[in-house]
């Protein structure tokens, strides 16, 4: 048994479910601010769009399947790049213009970006939302001895750890990557090389709104395929980040692992404060360590 | 640096004779309206119209983005509805109450928030308010989605009856100008001089000897004790206090109206908010769905008129001489 | 002074930090495997010509002819795609890369260049440390690698922004033996340098620069002359 | 504020100067407020201003010979902005009635404000009892349902019908504790027992944890006392984690058409629901089902047949008395039986209650199904009385 | 002469670069102090350790004896202890006269009230006209600081730090970006407010240095290299050597 004095106690069987169930959760958190730590290292911007974007990618799988009879697999390759396609228009259109400006600024027009994104959606598809099964190959439950874990819950923690690790290689040991950790630097210099940092810039937006678009893609199957899918879960991502410090890759990963995993302990032993627990953990990271978890001091 | 790097607008703004003029016509405007125009709904634009006025102190006279102000807006409602059909406090102290409240809130916040800078202050504030919302949902006494609803106008002072809509647009209108009065004394204070000078350069007013962190503090708790002042007095223009006040979409809002009107002047805040809840307001019964217009207006606002209203009226008039 | 098949033509340049003026019409030519040692004061202007000539101080105005053709619309990535490296003064060691990234970070960008085992012959500290995060390399190290990085990419002509500063004399030895062998293989050479005498051994021309102009300009078989006048000039 | 001409209107008004007698402004004013963009859009939105619209034109465009116009405006979920609407309605456009409604907080605040202005509203999309209940007003309405005869339906029915073991996945708000108390006294009443409940903040979108705890209850009826996004996505989970499949059964609380058909049959199939309307039940639902498909697209739930038939007899009311004087209308609306394809037998309380029958239904397997809209099937017909409080048990303060 | 202000091994890294590394700097009262070095000779940090905008890695700091490394940089600078910036600081969105006034009002208690019109402010006019005056921007008083031209700005920046009339003044290369012409006044005016009060400059214009100090300290790669009068360290060789590179005598 697992005790939490004056609270619930828990067999330990049925803790390890709730933790398992609360590294689904970390994987949309990990996910997510990986794509905000990467935009923000480069562009200097807290993309407000994520969630919209995230939302985005499970949309488009939704219509993938409905119109063209494009299944899941098909998604997973195909939303994230139309996602990640529509982050090019914005960052061309608009956001690039805001690099000269004050940080606050490229808040503020994602910010606007996301009301007419979810507006839009939320006036032609309601807010019920869509239906999106699991892929058959993934659907059905699997025993855990433990508990009863759905195939396809267990599938999306495998392949969000697969996809944080590939992000966390590709910067950290590729050409690419080291361009990026670069121009994250010093901009300048790495374009007195003749690397397009601008061109560079775009990518990077590009790849994190891919990024939040798998995960739109991922979370289709669970969650119901809504324009407001995104909304709320951006701001808890902003206090994960906060929490884990913008300062890196891994930070952002970890971080949002860790925090899924407390949120998913807090639903089972003091339900009613889960929804604010991960902005209780901010507050107290921010008195602690005003940096954050692996931020360095700026 | 601030968000004001890119605009100086501000500089002793209301002493030049342009400022007088807007202000005479601001106070006749204010004193027709109600003949003209819904009184009610001019309630409505006052009180965010303070609202704005008060985010504006922080972001535009500070350069402290506050992503979360509706929870003082919003906090302000709740304590000034409970205490005025609850408690039974007369109309005038309940609001009172509820600005005391947003203020002790600010505190809170503010203390929290000042320990990061920039984009991330903004986020904290936005978290922290999140989280405010997330507690007024689940708390008993704000009742949960219903809200508080019937709660009296009352008499103010004792005397004047506030269930007449003229009558009380008139007592509306003399707390939320009696409220920018406050907000222009602070600005055009010794006080309001500081947070300037940390606005426009703060590594330099640390080393002429001002702990910025206690002056950005300070004015953080002025925003939300006035932003306070709004959300209560609103409260009692509905009779109600419900989450709305209290959502992060609120405080999109009031950033919205302040960024419309001209961040950093005296005059924007009102503008803006005017022309927001004019929208909301006159396009509820049109076939588009406002946020996106609300999102759109944001958008061009960020891209091409980033001074707003007030702020290229100023600058056309500077240009003019 | 124009000459004629310059290479890069510097022709009444001016440039701004802000409001601040900092180049005030400085004009000098390089022809190809020529070097030019911009000497002067600190705070005269040098650096701030070769980050006018890179595009890095966007205000700018004048000219910048490089092979005939005007660099001031280029954008500031696509310069270096034209055979200009540049060693910055600060040297630009990335933190977060280790040496060996450090050394392949600018893209090849032309043919002739030294390949990966060349560079670590030539500066085998280098291949020594190359796993090690590139700020942990000693002041001296560092400066091999931002030159040795440069080496790589095949560009025939080379900024170089205080190479010697803050180095031990030994370092400064080195360095010397390096750019020597640069210039042998035919290296075009704008080097600043406040280290006057490390200039002396390399230079085949000189521009003084005071106050961002070009107040003097003599060949390297004129430098005994001046060398009581410049002592002044550089306000030692 | 005003969607339909103006000119049209007052054009109108001209022509049928003698019905200047008994409709005030020879133009019969009904408003519709609610949620068009927001959360609840589906639930009722701009498909309710169509309801209210079809009303309109099958009553024939006009009573007492003066034009019935719509207003229709969207509050965004803000009260204070309702109100604004609501009072601006009421004081600049002389808006006789005001009705749909959507958001209790909405609701209670236009109601509360119908008493001062002497106005009726119906409402017809908010869930809350407290309408009918300590927030009663003498002009104010209720049509549709409410979360007493939800709970009614789903609580006492379906443990009556062998589901007698319950556990509450509870929204932590007044909305989902207030529906897992009724819910909880009529599972108790009809002598089934909880075995426990979870409170879920609101809008949340993981429930796995909450299922897991829920499933190993062993409880033989899981309900699910929230609403909207909560509600679907909690049933789809409960489709993964095969909660139906073990042979527990997910009973919605608040839970309409248009949230199944958002679902799919496929994730809903076999969960319950109590609704007040469905298209499918009997040939008047049919023949109004088919109609409103025709306009929108979509089957009416019965938030949008709730608001055509509360229009209605609103029409059919003040034709009744020969006025739009509120006082008389709200008068006759007590009096007057409720007959039509939404209400058989319905009867308005003095609360204003409007009490009729409510159905529970199971969501069909999609092999049972024969088309797009065919969701439901019929388990039992709750009789109005033992849906809705009585006016005593209402805690309703006004005198009969 | 006492020290106003002393280091003890003072030390500061960066991510695996040490900037500044075991100074040892005593400034004696009433001396204008000059920090000289190459670029990237630790002048900058220096200056930014000794009034905390940067946290040292070890080492203590002392002002008149007193421990002072703990404080926070408002404190230090409420010590009299008071810096101007390599580029300059001014409030760009506020007048002459209120950059003044910002600078003068802590002194007279005058920072803290928001319920007063900044018309009381007017008390400190007269030492704001003073001031400004002795800057030559008198004509400039209600012209916004950003709009003024660089020199002024910086003429601006002194006149606001001698608001606070500073025991100790650390000027962080106040010649920079100053046109030749002009240099000759700035110079005049440091040395004035010399006057009565200890001065630490960094400045790279080695005329400036010579022209003004009484001491000179030279670092090289966050090392002290040399201390002493200016003919002193001038001679020096290693200092020559620091400046123009070794005459490659092996």
């Amino acid at each position: 048994m697992f005790c939490i004095p004056y609270v619930k106690c828990l067999p330990l069987v049925a803790l390890y479910g709730q933790l398992l169930l609360g590294l689904i959760n970390g994987s949309f958190y990990a996910l997510l601010s990986l794509g905000l730590a990467v935009i923000f290292g480069m562009l200097r911007v807290i993309n407000f769009a994520h969630g919209a974007l995230y939302m985005l990618g499970a949309f488009v799988s939704w219509w993938l399947s409905i119109t063209l009879g494009i299944p899941y697999w098909g998604a997973l390759i195909f939303a994230p790049l139309a996602v990640g396609l529509v982050a090019v228009l914005i960052e061309k259109s608009m956001l690039h213009q805001m690099y000269r400006l004050d940080p606050l600024y490229g808040l503020l027009l994602t910010f606007g970006i996301t009301q007419v994104i979810e507006g839009t959606f939320r006036y032609y598809y309601g807010a019920s939302g869509q239906p999106y099964p699991p892929p058959p190959a993934l659907s059905g439950p699997l025993n855990l001895g433990f508990m009863i874990l759905p195939i396809y819950r267990a599938w999306v923690v495998v392949i969000s750890i697969l996809a944080c690790l590939a992000t966390w290689l590709l910067i950290e040991r590729t050409r690419i990557g080291a361009y990026l950790r670069a121009a994250t630097e010093n901009p300048v210099l790495v374009q007195t090389f003749g690397i397009n940092v601008p061109l560079m810039m775009t990518l990077t937006y590009a790849f994190g709104a891919a990024l939040a678009g798998f995960a739109g893609v991922l979370a289709a199957p669970i969650y119901q395929v809504s324009p407001l899918m995104g909304t709320n879960l951006i701001i808890i991502v902003f206090a994960v980040v906060v929490a884990g410090g913008m300062g890196s890759i891994l930070g952002a990963i970890v971080t949002g692992y860790i925090l899924g995993l407390l949120e998913g302990l807090t639903k089972v032993f003091y339900p009613e404060a889960s929804n604010i627990v991960i902005f209780v953990v901010m507050a107290i990271v921010l008195l602690l360590r005003p940096a954050g978890l692996f931020g360095r001091a700026a | 640096m601030s968000i004001l790097a890119q605009q100086s607008a501000a500089t002793g703004e209301l002493r030049s004779r342009l400022n007088l003029l807007t202000l005479a016509a601001g106070a006749v405007a204010a004193l027709v309206a109600p003949f003209v125009i819904y009184p009610v709904f001019l309630m409505n634009v006052l009180c965010f119209a303070l609202f704005a006025s008060a985010f504006n102190l922080l972001i535009g006279f500070v350069g402290l983005l506050s992503f979360g102000h509706a929870a003082f807006f919003g906090a302000a409602a709740y304590v000034t509805a409970h205490a005025a059909k609850v408690w039974g406090l007369p109309t005038e102290l309940a609001i009172l109450t509820g600005a005391l409240a947003a203020a002790a809130l600010g505190l809170i916040v503010g203390f929290l928030a000042i320990r990061r800078q920039g984009i991330y202050f903004s986020m904290i504030t936005l978290a922290l308010a999140q989280m405010f919302y997330f507690i007024c949902l689940e708390v008993p006494f704000t009742h949960g989605e219903d809200g508080i609803q019937g709660v009296p106008r009352g008499t103010f002072l004792g005397f004047v009856n506030l269930d007449n809509n003229l009558a009380f647009y008139f007592v509306v209108l003399a707390i939320v100008a009696a409220g920018h009065f406050a907000i222009w004394r602070i600005v055009h204070s010794p006080f309001g001089n500081i947070l300037k000078a940390i606005r426009d350069n703060e590594p330099r007013a640390i080393s002429l000897g001002y702990n910025s962190d206690s002056y950005k503090l300070r004015a953080f708790v002025l925003s939300a004790g006035l932003a306070g002042l709004a959300g209560g007095t609103n409260a009692i223009v509905f009779q109600l206090a419900t989450l709305t006040g209290v959502q992060w979409q609120s405080s999109g809002e009031v950033i919205l109206m302040t960024l419309l009107g001209g961040i950093g002047t005296l005059a924007g805040p009102p503008i803006g908010a005017a022309i927001t809840i004019g929208l909301q307001t006159y396009l509820a019964a049109v076939d588009f769905p406002v946020t996106v217009l609300i999102g759109l207006i944001f958008v061009v606002c960020v891209l091409l008129f980033r001074r707003g209203v007030a702020g290229e009226i100023l600058a056309y008039m500077r240009k003019r001489g | 002074m124009p000459i004629d098949g310059a290479l890069l033509e510097i022709e009444d340049l001016n440039a701004w930090y802000g409001e601040s003026h900092v180049l005030h019409g400085i004009s000098f030519d390089l022809r190809e495997g020529e070097t030019l040692s911009l000497i002067g004061r600190n705070g005269a202007g040098k650096t701030t010509t070769l980050r006018a000539i890179l595009g890095i101080v966007r205000n700018r105005k004048g000219t910048i002819r490089f092979r005939g053709e005007d660099l001031t619309a280029v954008p500031l990535h696509a310069i270096a795609r034209r055979g200009i490296g540049y060693v910055p003064e600060e040297r630009g060691i990335f933190a977060s890369l280790t040496v060996a990234e450090n050394l392949v970070l600018p893209p090849v960008v032309k043919g002739g260049g030294m390949s990966e085992e060349e560079i670590y012959r030539l500066f085998p500290n280098l291949a020594e440390r190359r796993s090690s995060q590139g700020t942990k390399l000693s002041g001296g190290e560092q400066q091999m690698l931002a030159i040795a990085r440069i080496l790589r990419t095949g560009a025939d002509v080379i900024l170089l922004d205080e190479p010697t500063e803050g180095l031990a004399p030994v370092i400064v030895e080195r360095i010397g033996e390096v750019m020597g062998m640069l210039k042998a293989r035919g290296m075009t050479i704008v080097l600043v340098e406040q280290n006057f005498h490390f200039a002396r051994k390399l230079a085949d021309r000189y521009v003084v620069v005071e106050h961002g102009r070009g107040v003097d300009y003599f060949a390297a078989s004129e430098l005994d002359a001046k060398m009581a006048g410049l002592a002044e000039q550089l306000g030692v | 504020m005003i969607k339909a001409g103006w000119a049209g209107a007052a054009l109108a008004a001209l022509l049928s100067t003698a019905a200047q007698a008994q409709i005030a402004n020879g133009v019969l004013k009904i408003g519709v407020l609610d949620d068009q963009s927001g959360v609840y859009a589906d639930i009722g939105g701009k498909w309710s201003v169509e309801a209210a619209k079809m009303a309109v034109e099958d009553f024939g465009g006009n009573v007492l010979g003066a034009p019935i116009q719509i207003l229709s405006a969207d509050h965004q979920n803000k009260p204070d902005l309702a109100s604004t609407i609501a009072r601006q309605w009421y004081d600049v456009d002389k808006v006789d009635m005001i009705t749909e409604l959507t958001n209790s907080a909405v609701g209670l605040a236009v109601q509360a404000l119908s008493a001062e202005k002497h106005k009726i509203t119906i409402n017809t999309g908010a869930a809350t009892s407290d309408l009918t209940g300590k927030a009663c007003e003498p002009y104010g309405f209720h049509w549709a349902y409410d979360t007493h005869a939800l709970a009614a339906g789903t609580g006492g029915y379906m443990t009556k019908q062998g589901g007698d073991t319950w556990f509450f996945l509870t929204a932590d708000y007044a909305f989902g504790t207030s529906l897992q108390a009724d819910t909880t006294a009529a599972v108790q009443a009809a002598g089934g027992k909880v075995l426990g409940a979870v409170r879920h903040p609101v809008n949340n979108s993981d429930f796995s944890s909450f299922l897991l705890q829920a499933q190993a209850s062993q409880a033989k009826v899981v309900g699910l006392a929230n609403a909207g996004l909560d509600t679907t996505n909690a049933i789809k989970q409960a489709a993964e984690f095969g909660i139906v499949a073990g042979g527990q059964k997910l009973a919605g609380l608040l839970y309409t058409t248009a949230e199944v058909h958002g679902l799919g049959l496929k994730t809903a199939q076999g969960s319950i629901t109590t609704e007040g309307y469905y298209w499918d039940l009997d040939d008047k639902s049919r023949e109004f089902g088919n109609r409103f498909f025709k306009r929108t697209g979509r089957m009416p739930n019965m938030v949008h047949a709730g608001t055509y038939s509360a229009v209605t007899q609103y029409l059919k009311a003040v034709k009744a008395v020969g006025s739009d004087d509120a006082e008389k209308v709200a008068k006759k609306l007590h009096e007057m039986p409720v007959d039509d394809f939404f209400a058989k037998g319905g009867k308005v309380l003095p609360n204003g209650r409007m009490v009729h029958d409510m159905y529970l239904f199971q969501v069909k397997t999609p092999e049972e199904s024969k088309g797009e809209w065919d969701l439901y099937k019929l388990l039992a017909t709750v009789p109005g009385p033992q849906a809705y409080f009585t006016f005593e048990d209402s805690g309703c303060k006004l005198t009969n | 002469m006492a020290n106003v202000i002393e280091t003890q091994a003072l030390t500061k890294q960066f991510k695996g670069f040490v900037a500044v590394s075991n100074v040892d700097l005593k400034i004696a009262e009433g001396s204008i102090h000059g920090l000289i070095g190459p670029n990237g000779a630790g002048k900058t940090t220096c200056f930014n350790l000794l009034t905390k905008f940067l946290e040292p890695s070890g080492g203590r700091i002392f002002h008149r004896g007193e421990d002072i490394t703990g404080l926070k940089p408002a404190a230090i600078a409420r010590r009299g202890v008071v810096r101007s910036f390599q580029i300059s600081a001014v409030f760009p969105h506020l007048t002459v006269r209120d950059n003044l006034r910002a600078a003068l009002q802590r002194q007279n208690g005058l920072a803290h009230q928001f319920w007063l019109s900044d018309g009381s402010l007017a008390v400190l006019d007269e030492r704001a006209r003073e001031l400004i005056a002795d800057v030559n921007l008198s004509e400039f008083q209600d012209t916004p600081a950003g709009e003024l031209a660089y020199g002024r700005k910086r003429a601006l920046e002194i006149a606001t730090t001698l608001a606070l009339d500073p025991e100790v003044l650390l000027l962080d290369e106040p010649m920079a970006g100053i046109g030749r012409e002009e240099l000759p006044r700035i110079i005049d005016l440091v040395r004035q407010v010399a006057k009565g009060r200890t001065v630490v400059m960094v400045e790279h214009n080695l005329s400036v240095v010579a022209n003004l100090c009484d001491r000179v300290t030279v670092l090289q790669r966050g090392e002290i290299l040399a201390e002493g009068s200016y003919a002193e360290v001038s001679a020096d060789e290693r200092v020559r050597t620091a400046y123009m590179g070794s005459e490659h005598a092996h």
